[in-house]
């Protein structure tokens, strides 16, 4: 575990190093909610009704966006082929590498959402639905996206290709996160739809590092 | 390990038993499918609410169902290539995908074609057409998977690592669909009522789905027999095949 | 193939056979690796020498018949100076994902010098050069306590003076029970005997 | 058959065009995946044909047959 936590500072670091790379994400993701009403016309109300949807669909896009580099700088300079020979369980490490990515992401995204949903006019009630469901939600799908990340990190035109590949798994998390949201709109209770988020993570966490794993070892021995 | 299991695993054994399979089983799946479609189009009677459009149904939902069951197929075939890293079930599984793919269209287009006389539009996004086209989403997810490798051993893992990532997430999509349809479709029309089918429609639908499913396996037979011969294309028995075929 | 066991294997190689874009690179390739022993691999470009060299450590697993068994922690040094641009040397080490295990500062600023890298120990790695990159690189030697060492063309982008530090140290390394299994096109000169490994000899096409 | 004539069974009570094309793309589907892999086997086994024979003809100059 002192090797994950080594690992996880290591990577904080490097983001850390790169500020304006920290900043893309939250920068797509405030263009994209601007283009909503262009598109669909400035009424609040039309807007309120479309937040929740709007909101979820463009955190997930600038996660996806953002979950391909993962690995790809490491495999690059070589680093990748190092973490694969550490003595250390693969899976594990791997798990430091998606906790920087969230941190870096989904955390920020999470933190800023609710200046986003003022602007798309969300009622009120619905932004602390919204930061929660958004915590938990980017979470899965940093770990999903990892997957994707781990399997095309050898291909040099992997870029497109990940978000084939990852986006239908992607859908779950979308249904149930912006329904968390409409439910808190409508008065109705938050709790169940987080819940189900929850048991989502819980599936990620114990999964999606074993496959990250086995991409690695697959995409460095091409 | 088990000596039959293993000697499933040489690929010239495979083939020629393939070969058999294939002389038997492919008359049989035309003569049902023809049989099943005609029984269907023309014999059965017409259904008092739909009218002839539900004949769809002898194409859509064998077509359906096989889809989904392909997708296991595959995964299946993945994880033996995974696991007791066998070349064969890696060619079953690059075989199977791109049937698969084909039949989840077919299950769509159907469905979508159906729509338009019962629903008057020609997409419904109904819980069971949207999980269909999410699975084709990630048929074509693991054949683009497939195609981006330039080494096909590593492709092949990689694939077999999609999709069992895709058969854990299957039950996850399909429950999270069909609940999303119920909860903004409100009382939620059932697209088919299958069980409520009235016995003379029935046989003519079971006869096709047992068709589909043999169709599935003649075509994913025939792919990995192609397949085999190109990737064992430096072996002798490939090579003395050639020769009896020069010469016959 | 040289039988006699001065220390015990540390990695034994079973009858390998590689075969790459229709060609067949080696073929029922075995040998043991043992302490106290420097392996040489040569071969023409293309002989297969990396993708040896990758195989005996373990990064490929699939794509070539035999068996490799390994007994001790090895390093590999491919290439590539897996190296991050961003961060300093000592932060490059200190931090490194081989997770070797914690090393104290001292250590680190140690081997930093030995390898000619003194007072360049927080200096951004990318203003450093290629070559200096490298030494980084070669510097996890010196702090690592692996018994089986892999390097891929070691001498690379390493000017006269580092290659001569580099082949005492693989001597001092050899002497001391290690084993080190290199690809080269430069003669050595080092303190132990060098066994060869000639993978033209194994290339039939 | 439970339509009287041809002409009602191509009409279908007005569903006959969605029926019948749905139909017709299945067919055409069901036919393609069944004849691509046999072509692209026969293809291939051309080409090999044709690789050993060039083969061959290189080992033995002498060998008879078209060159």
């Amino acid at each position: 575990m002192q090797f994950c936590a080594r690992l996880l500072r290591r990577q904080l670091l490097l983001a850390v190093r790169r500020p304006l790379e920290i900043g893309n994400p939250l920068l797509f993701f405030a263009m994209v909610v601007a283009l909503f009403p262009l598109g669909l016309g400035p009424s609040p109300d039309t807007l309120a009704g479309f937040a929740p949807g709007v909101l979820w669909i463009t955190a997930l896009l600038s996660n996806l966006l953002t979950s391909d580099g993962v690995f790809r700088s490491d495999f690059e300079d070589g680093s990748l082929e190092q973490l694969l020979l550490a003595p250390q369980p693969l899976f594990l490490s791997v798990l430091a590498y998606i906790g920087a990515h969230w941190l870096t992401t989904g955390l920020l995204l999470a933190v800023v959402s609710p200046l986003f949903a003022l602007m798309l006019n969300l009622p009120v009630q619905g932004i602390a639905a919204l930061v929660a469901s958004l915590l938990v939600g980017t979470a899965v799908l940093s770990l999903v996206g990892g997957i994707g990340a781990a399997l095309t990190v050898g291909l040099k035109r992997g870029g497109m290709l990940i978000s084939l590949l990852i986006l239908p798994l992607y859908m779950p998390v979308l249904i149930f996160g912006s329904a968390a949201v409409q439910a808190a709109v409508g008065g109705l209770p938050v709790a169940p739809y987080l819940a189900i988020l929850g048991a989502m993570l819980c599936l990620a966490i114990a999964l999606a590092p074993l496959a990250m794993a086995a991409g690695l070892r697959i995409s460095i021995d091409a | 390990m088990w000596p039959i299991f293993h000697k499933f695993g040489s690929p010239p054994w495979l083939y020629a038993i393939s070969g058999a399979i294939l002389r038997w089983l492919l008359p049989i799946t035309l003569l049902a499918l023809v049989t099943g479609m005609v029984w269907g189009l023309l014999f059965t009677p017409s259904e008092n609410v739909q009218g002839n459009s539900y004949r769809i149904i002898y194409i859509h939902v064998p077509a359906a169902v096989v889809a989904l069951a392909g997708y296991y197929v595959m995964a299946f075939a993945g994880a033996i290539s995974l696991i007791w890293r066998m070349k064969m079930a890696d060619v079953a599984m690059k075989a199977a995908a791109p049937v698969g793919a084909a039949l989840t269209f077919v299950a769509l287009f159907t469905g979508a074609v159906w729509g338009k006389p019962t629903w008057g539009t020609w997409w419904v996004w109904d819980a069971r057409i949207t999980s269909m086209l999410i699975l084709l989403f990630l048929y074509l997810g693991v054949v683009a998977l497939y195609e981006a490798f330039d080494n096909k051993e590593a492709a092949g893992k990689a694939c077999a690592v999609l999709s069992l990532v895709g058969m854990v997430n299957i039950p996850i999509i399909y429950k999270s669909v069909d609940w999303w349809y119920s909860l903004h479709q409100g009382a939620s029309i059932k697209f088919t009522g299958e069980t409520s089918i009235h016995s003379s429609m029935l046989y003519p639908l079971l006869l096709m789905i047992a068709a589909f499913y043999a169709l599935f396996t003649c075509c994913l037979l025939l792919n990995m027999r192609a397949e085999l011969l190109q990737r064992e294309q430096r072996t002798q028995w490939v090579r003395k095949l050639i020769n009896e075929d020069v010469v016959n | 193939m040289p039988g006699e066991i001065s220390g015990s294997p540390v990695l034994a190689a079973r009858s390998l056979c590689l075969e790459r874009g229709g060609r067949e690179l080696f073929r029922d390739l075995s040998f043991d690796i043992c302490g106290g022993q420097l392996w040489q691999i040569e071969g023409a470009n293309g002989a297969g020498k990396t993708s040896l060299l990758r195989i005996l450590c373990g990064l490929s697993r699939y794509g070539f018949g035999g068996r490799v068994e390994r007994r001790a922690p090895l390093l590999y040094l491919g290439h590539q100076s897996a190296l991050k641009a961003l961060l300093t040397p000592r932060e490059n080490l200190a931090l490194h994902v081989s997770g070797d295990g914690r090393y104290a500062g001292h250590q680190i600023e140690s081997a930093l010098a030995r390898v000619g890298l003194y007072g360049y120990e927080d200096v951004a790695s990318h203003t450093l050069s290629a070559g200096q990159h490298r030494r980084v690189n070669l510097a996890r030697l010196l702090l690592s306590d692996a018994a089986l060492w892999l390097l891929d063309e070691p001498f690379t982008a390493i000017d006269k003076a580092g290659v001569q530090e580099l082949q005492a140290l693989l001597g001092s390394h050899v002497a001391g029970g290690g084993a080190v299994v290199m690809t080269s096109h430069q003669a050595l000169d080092v303190p132990c005997d060098v066994r060869y490994l000639n993978l033209g000899a194994g290339q039939r096409a | 058959m439970y339509f009287d004539s041809l002409q009602a069974a191509l009409h279908m009570g007005g569903h006959g065009f969605f029926v019948w094309t749905a139909y017709a793309v299945t067919v055409v589907t069901i036919a393609a995946i069944l004849i691509t892999p046999v072509l692209r086997r026969r293809r291939f086994l051309r080409q090999l044909t044709g690789q050993l024979k060039r083969a061959q003809g290189a080992a033995d100059p002498s060998a008879p047959g078209e060159r």
